[in-house]
């Protein structure tokens, strides 16, 4: 199994890297987060179109690239460290995996080249985004695919074209499709603490949906490694750069005649930041490793969500109390960070939760073995 | 002064003049006449030099009349008790009465973007001129700095002594062209603050509090008096509900001013008086890792509350000892809020990342989610409390200090 | 209800500390840690004769004092403070308020005058001193009183003149007595990680107990109540000592030229310490009074043995911690009190177990109301 | 040459010259003569001059055949290694061979009661006299320091430099009437180190190390050694199981010696092995509580596993970077050790307080309990590390020294 990146991969997270340090300044964070849709067309296309990003992960048969988790974790830690402004979470990552693990030929052979390149945003409707215990608990399906029912957290609800939709069939779980224009379908936007990922209420009466594909509780699983180490990615890309960012600061900050860098107190807080951040972005990279050579049943995958939705709380915390005061204010850009790791921390399934499957995982495998 | 006289007079007093027809202001200068405004302040300067015990009288006559009192709290009151502690005798008359009579709002420009912790690094520069201190600078943390007519300032006219001794305090007129107020929003949307920039102010020779140099001197007083907790809040003595009548109606209308900035303040503290419900209402109480978390919260806040009764029922009982209340309560204040923001998050599971008038306890909750971080920073930071609980109560040494030269020669933000 | 010590208390507890500042010395306390029964008898008899210090919480009419919780706690706080050896927890707290609160009357003015006066030394074999809901799972009682079972850790068991026993019946759970030469009792000395407070392991087998009283839900409750506050106020003792020399200690040690205790990390770490026992000092005094109040089904008995156990704990690692290597040897006092604070940590229920019950008696409490 | 050139000669050399029933000495003695003992280092010096690969290849030969190598860990490998990149030509002739053979046992005299964390300074007199150092003082943490015929010494030779310029580097002969040594106990029982008492000591003019007042230099190349690990352990060519013969028997007996100090060594690490097991056997492991606290120990042992390993193949794989492995690896080290002692707790309930060999795993557990302390503070403790990770790898600012005059100004314990 592979520990570190090999020479391509770290050349894609340069282009990476540089795109997003281009085209997700704070600056345009800060515009983005003031509009509706929640993410500038322009630098979509430009994504999607020269660089391909939404197909990074997705199979070279439904127009994807055929790379695998490692190089998607490249992407959202770039995206976490910008925060970045825009739908690939819920179209490329919740949408995309949703698709691949659960679709029928037919429907990913229409609809993934769609995400893949960028020209569709779809959003997936699983849960509350809390557990996997509860998927489909939200929305009915009748045997005629009439769908019925109400989702309060549906990321980039209110931009999305299409909604893939997993919902609770007479037996089962079924996956479905259903434009977002569609009769039957109210979408409300929801306040969000992050503005940066905008959320939105999906109700369902009657919708007339498409059935695309079936759930099983072990396809439900890998969707559940994968998105959760995706997301961990983005998080620890957020922790990284807020480190980076406080240090400096605390270098250049004068109290009481030194900087405050200087003082035992800041400095033993960051080398204790530091080493959260380092075993979270072992364990994230390692879950990527991982999953990319296929292994199942691994506890890594939570372990990572668990490790780097702590480490990106707990440095957004420190970084807002290094900087005193103006770390508090709205013109001091920290709080984009801090807002997101909050939100980051309870999207599927909190700390809490994802450690108490990794023991669950555990005790499966050794009634197995 | 028997209490049963105090008593007496004041009902009689309240019998005589009190109308709740009265404007506020017209009241409150008739409290002042009679010297009810401020019993516990000198008699020269509109009190009546009574004991905390006789004080105690008038309040709760105050209370079971629900009769409106002076204009007591906020930063008003930091200003009145300084200048009544280091004015001069002109600067008293001048400025004390329209204090209590609430005509006059009053500011603290005291932090600075480059002194934080570290207030006496400010470096706002007083120049002496012919006829006036010149001041040039920036202030910031504010409150209420937009409604004030007045500011207490601490500003730097020496730059060649230690830091501590080159400070002078004044009273600035803030309704100035030299005076510029912006209010300056938080992480959690409240604007509970403002930067104010100073270009060319100017401040009479004679509102120089405790003269020049003595500025350090003043302000220990001021902030001695802040951190008893008279910065904000309701007074005591000012009625629950707003009754009928013109004084209640204008009182209202004060008080709404004077408590804008702080209606977020229970947020900052983490709420944990909502984790009990909310974790019931949710089943989240079902969890054994939930209840551990609710439990540790319990501990804390029990103990925290616990602790602060203790110490208040040994000042009474005449206990001595070193009793750290203060720098613990606070810091212990932080523990407890980021601990309720944590078990909050666990109850809310994904709904955590709601806000707005919809989401839990009519938006209550991620206002305390997002506004948590201010409890360890604002009032002097854990770090700083740490130090104090450390020196003052532990007797551990002292770091040396690198900021005992002249001034100008300490290093500073972008120096 | 009180909330602070009453002037006799106070002098009750001059009184006391300056007993135990002669007599319970650390050079005292070493020789007795080495020895089988781990207490000097004189000064056990000057404890119970000049002082009568083991009657103190016991009822006036079976020859104790007549004080409370309050007065016991004073003592064990002194005791925890000076690490007092001898068999005082276990017999006058332990099997005198078993005995009391669980005896028939004639048993108690036949025996608790012998606890009070210090003329004998008992001890109590409950359970495995881990969880109220285990007790009397270790011994079995015929209905002729013959006592079998085995219990791993009884308290001073080497040294006791009777066992005070909680054994199963055929219904609900009985009260014995048990001389420990009795014929069917074995007596093991047990290792035990600290060294100043002695276990042993007592085996029964058909022994003849006098069956004294008998045990119901609502007595073992206060039973524990009763003795968690008691240790509690021990653990806050031995914390504050450990407190006041580690400070004392920083301010002489010198390292890079400067005291240690001038380094902001060590600085900080006091002060959080101290935080924490004022905040573990609180909940224990305020469970006293409360239970000398007779508050029943209260939160505060274990809040206090839970953070009063944590806050030892702490204590004793960052003792041993800001000493550096001095701190981990033999010669050095500190691990003595750290011994005796991961004993104590466990004895009558880890904080864990304690934190779970708080919350079981917040939820018994609503549903009475 | 090549690496199967390599393999041949040291075949053939060991076909021709190994019998186990040699002595430990003969056969190391012959190792010697062929070079074969130390192939890494110059061939001046006993060695090949090879490089880490076919030195590797020499390692690998001597594992498949189970051959007993040259005596290699310890301190003794510190001092080998510290004379060979400072000795004089002289010392490396005269003590190298008697390491390597096993016949000289050392140890390091570096740590003083007045200097842990700040061993730069070490108070230590050493006096220079007609013909030979007077050494007087005290040292502490001398592991071995009870079997060693020499010491590596630190030592101050000039009181009137800053410390780390007033220090010398010396090789002393521990058996003479000037140096006693004492056994430390340590809270668990253990005795693993020495405090060692100098006495009017003497070492000859020929025995200083790099030069008078080079001391701290020298002493650096130790402590690099030393943070590599060579410091304990057995070497990785000594045979796993002791096999039939006298050379095998001997160095059963030596190993027995080496590896005495470190028999508890990884109870100190907190034993999370233990944990998994444990916790299934006692049926802990159904508590939810119990649960969390376990998921919580095992994402830091996997994450420091997978850190190293990510930070070696980094490193082989020529990555660049700074790569803070080691403080941070250490300070992982310490909270893994804490919180498995936690939850060792959690799942013993009341009998974590039991020990000895009839209590929990053997007595491992309580062993465990009172040794994790030992964790956070040998080989530098927390507070050091956190220190270094952040002024080396962070770049924050180093605090003002207090100690940069002369020596015999800077405040001292006891003065």
């Amino acid at each position: 199994m592979q520990t570190v990146l090999s020479e391509d991969q770290e050349q894609f997270k340069h282009v990476v890297q540089r795109f997003f340090d281009t085209h997700s300044t704070t600056t345009a964070v800060r515009k983005l987060a003031e509009t509706e849709t929640g993410f500038d067309p322009l630098v979509w296309a430009q994504l999607s179109e020269t660089l391909g990003l939404p197909g990074t992960h997705l199979s070279e048969q439904y127009g994807g690239h055929g790379f695998g988790p490692v190089e998607l974790g490249i992407i959202l830690e770039e995206m976490g460290r910008t925060l970045y402004c825009g739908p690939f979470f819920s179209s490329a990552v919740m949408a995309g995996y949703a698709l691949e693990l659960f679709g029928d030929d037919a429907a990913k052979i229409e609809r993934l080249p769609q995400i893949a390149d960028g020209s569709i945003r779809a959003t997936l409707i699983l849960d509350d985004l809390n557990h996997p215990s509860r998927v489909g608990g939200l929305i009915k399906a009748t045997p005629a695919g009439a769908l019925t029912g109400s989702a309060p957290i549906v990321l980039d609800g209110c931009s999305a074209d299409v909604f893939i939709i997993v919902a609770q069939e007479d037996s089962g779980l079924g996956l479905f499709a259903l434009a977002s224009k569609a009769q039957g379908v109210e979408v409300a936007a929801q306040d969000s603490i992050d503005m940066t990922r905008k959320v939105a209420r999906v109700t369902l009466n009657q919708a007339a949906g498409t059935r695309v594909g079936s759930v099983s509780p072990q396809d439900l699983n890998r969707f559940w490694d994968l998105t959760s180490v995706a997301l961990a990615h983005e998080m620890i890309g957020g922790a990284a750069r807020l480190l980076d960012e406080t240090v400096e600061y605390t270098k250049g900050r004068y109290q009481f005649g030194r900087p405050i860098g200087s003082f035992q107190a800041l400095k033993h807080r960051c080398a204790d930041l530091l080493m959260s951040l380092e075993f979270a972005k072992a364990a994230t990279h390692h879950a990527g490793f991982c999953l990319a050579a296929n292994a199942q049943e691994t506890i890594y995958p939570s372990m990572a969500k668990a490790m780097a939705a702590d480490c990106f709380m707990d440095m957004a915390r420190a970084a807002i109390q290094l900087r005193g005061g103006i770390g508090f204010t709205w013109e001091n850009d920290t709080h984009l960070w801090f807002k997101r790791a909050k939100c980051d921390e309870v999207l599927l399934g909190a700390p809490y939760q994802h450690r108490a499957r990794m023991i669950d995982i555990l005790q499966e495998a050794q009634d197995v073995a | 002064m028997s209490h049963d006289q105090i008593r007496a007079e004041l009902e009689a007093f309240l019998d005589a003049e009190f109308s709740p027809d009265l404007s506020l202001v017209e009241w409150r200068k008739r409290l002042l006449a009679a010297g009810w405004a401020a019993p516990l302040w000198p008699a020269a300067y509109f009190g009546r030099d009574f004991s905390q015990a006789e004080a105690l009288v008038v309040s709760q006559v105050f209370a079971e009349r629900q009769i409106v009192g002076a204009a007591q709290v906020g930063p008003r009151r930091l200003a009145a008790e300084t200048i009544l502690a280091h004015g001069t005798s002109e600067q008293k008359l001048r400025y004390l009465p329209k204090i209590l009579t609430g005509e006059h709002a009053w500011c603290q420009l005291f932090s600075e973007p480059g002194s934080g912790s570290d207030l006496a690094g400010a470096s706002t520069r007083a120049e002496r001129k012919a006829d006036h201190w010149l001041i040039n600078g920036q202030k910031v943390w504010n409150t209420s700095a937009h409604h004030a007519d007045f500011g207490i300032l601490v500003a730097r006219s020496n730059w060649d002594l230690p830091k501590h001794q080159g400070l002078s305090y004044f009273l600035i007129d803030m309704r100035q062209p030299g005076v510029e107020v912006r209010p300056l929003k938080q992480m959690n949307g409240h604007a509970s603050f403002n930067e104010v920039f100073l270009t060319d102010a100017r401040v009479p020779l004679d509102d120089l509090v405790g003269g020049e140099g003595k500025g350090w001197a003043v302000a220990t007083t001021t902030l001695s008096i802040e951190r008893q907790g008279f910065a904000r809040g309701r007074s005591q003595g000012a009625p629950a509900a707003a009754s009928a009548g013109r004084v209640y109606e204008e009182l209202a209308r004060e008080l709404e001013i004077d408590n804008e900035p702080y209606t977020w303040y229970p947020q900052r503290e983490g709420r944990p008086d909502l984790i009990m419900q909310r974790a019931q209402d949710t089943g989240a109480i079902e969890n054994d890792v939930v209840r551990q978390e609710i439990a540790k919260l319990i501990c804390l806040t029990e103990a925290a509350r616990i602790s602060a009764n203790q110490v208040s029922a040994h000042q009474k009982s005449g206990g001595q000892g070193v009793l750290p209340a203060g720098s613990i309560g606070k810091l212990g204040a932080s523990v407890i809020a980021r601990h309720a923001a944590h078990v909050h998050t666990m109850i809310s599971g994904a709904s955590a990342m709601l806000s707005g008038p919809d989401s839990a306890a009519d938006g209550v909750i991620a206002e305390t989610l997002i506004s948590v971080p201010a409890i360890s920073i604002a009032g002097g930071t854990d770090e700083i409390q740490r130090n104090i609980i450390a020196e003052r109560v532990l007797g551990m040494p002292k770091e040396q200090r690198m900021d005992t030269g002249p001034f100008r020669d300490i290093p500073r933000n972008g120096q």
